[in-house]
């Protein structure tokens, strides 16, 4: 199961990254290497929509976490779309739900 | 309680220290675990999750000894429960020395990119045992919940089985 | 050609001879070759299948021999194929002489519903080789194309390497 | 992936016997015993749908035939209904294609 990454500059000034497939320490690096790059190039909202995402471990869970700390750092943030029960879950348990800001749709993410 | 498996050995999982092949050990644990178990499709997540965590630091163990050596994953299944064995051949650790996290509060809850998979692994599996020496390392967990019994079994196991 | 394999060992594994035990041999194999290799999805099918004939031969092969013996599935990979052998601790057997299949046209055709394993796996793979003695089997099955190269090499590799 | 097995009568005189899953060595003899037990029964026009079977080997195969003979032995008949590549290449290579009626819908299998 190949991650699939999809950036779509289409909702100014969001910068939304589509993450697909499994989210594990094989993978991750490929999501934090479009991060730093979406950082250097002057992205600052960023939206990580992880509703195609069938799997994420802490590997991945650290990525979106260093994208967080990139982002606030340089007066940006990252926010999460996600209602999958088996993705949240991880989430919660690590006690980043109170981390990120995360929302049901990408709507509900571009409002905030 | 005994650091063996309380069930037969069923399947062995040999794979090399690389970070692709994480997803193989996941696979084959979920499928033991779909096929000739009968555990719920969230517990599952659970243990594919809790092995992905052990298969990652098994691999940074064999990679931060120098060594080419294999991943090695043993499934042993008893009526009443799944055994899952992640071992390496590094050069071990101290499970209790490990930091606990700061409170979810906590400012500092940012800069932990990092030590999430033991804690994760702990709130997962029904049962969680470590077996490190210099020579390597052995991460034991177990499931709860047999062949017939589904998940009502699970919850009370896990309620009469005590947890150290 | 030599009987030893081209490439690398990555992933070994063990599972006991019980027929529900084939599925997970099915998948890691076919796990493998898509993640790892860029086999075409029919060649993944092909693979799988004759994996699954060779694994249902080994478990009968330990079981005529009344041995509680593992089937051993092995890959090895090389940048240019993939290999996998399954492995039993049966008795043996001389592949040269297996019985041909009547012609499908033959109403003895109907006969046999048995003896399609070996002329299955044999039309599936790139290369098919038995090393079988009275204290086991071991059954090579390569598929060429490799990581990168997709199906376009199989069919160039495929005319290269002569078949025997 | 566990066989699924539905017999659907129907569609009288013919009987539909839904295949959907892996038909292995594992899960072929519960096929075997179902077609055992629909002839014993006495169903004798027999079309065993199997367009939702994601992996067939010789084994499968086996108790296919082993079904056909016995059908016909008792005066009956059993077709097919599979589009699958996958699976029809297995009829092909084994010379079985010419042995089996086989459709491309239950429709056509039930009007042959
Ligand atoms: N199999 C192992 N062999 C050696 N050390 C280990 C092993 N597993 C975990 N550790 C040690 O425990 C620490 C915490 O592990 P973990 O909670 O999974 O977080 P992380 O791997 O992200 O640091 C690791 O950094 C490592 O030092
Ligand atoms: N691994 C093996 N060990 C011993 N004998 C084998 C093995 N594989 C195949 N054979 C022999 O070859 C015969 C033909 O095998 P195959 O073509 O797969 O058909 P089937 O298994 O349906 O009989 C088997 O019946 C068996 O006698």
């Amino acid at each position: 199961m190949e991650l699939g990454l999809h950036v779509d500059t289409s909702n100014p000034p969001f910068t939304v990254i589509v993450v697909r497939g499994e989210l594990d320490v094989y993978s991750a690096p490929r999501l934090r290497e479009a991060l730093v790059e979406l950082v250097s190039e002057g992205h600052r909202k960023l939206i990580a929509d992880l509703e195609g995402v069938e799997f994420l471990d802490s590997t991945g869970l650290g990525v979106l976490v260093g994208g967080l700390k990139r982002l606030r750092s340089n007066d940006g943030d990252l926010s999460l779309v996600c209602t999958q029960a088996r993705v949240l879950k991880v989430f919660d348990i690590t006690g980043l739900t109170g981390v990120f800001r995360i929302s049901s749709t990408l709507e509900d993410a571009l409002a905030g | 309680m005994a650091l063996v498996a309380a069930g037969t050995k069923s399947v062995e999982l040999s794979v090399p220290s690389r970070s692709e092949y994480v997803a193989v050990v996941r696979l084959v644990v979920a499928s033991l675990a779909t096929g000739t178990r009968n555990l719920a499709a969230d517990r599952i997540d659970d243990l594919k999750l809790a092995v992905s965590e052990a298969c990652t630091n098994a691999i940074e163990a064999n990679r931060k000894a120098g060594l080419d050596a294999p991943v090695i994953a043993s499934c042993w299944e008893a009526p009443e429960r799944l055994e899952v064995c992640i071992a390496d051949s590094g050069t071990g650790f101290e499970p209790s020395t490990l930091s606990a996290h700061p409170e979810v509060s906590d400012p500092e809850r940012l800069n932990f990119e990092r030590g999430l998979g033991i804690p994760l692994i702990r709130s997962l599996v029904d049962d969680l045992r470590f077996e490190s020496t210099p020579q390597g390392t052995k991460v034991w967990m177990t499931m709860f919940g047999g062949p017939d019994s589904g998940d009502a079994t699970t919850e009370i196991v896990r309620t009469v089985v005590e947890r150290d």
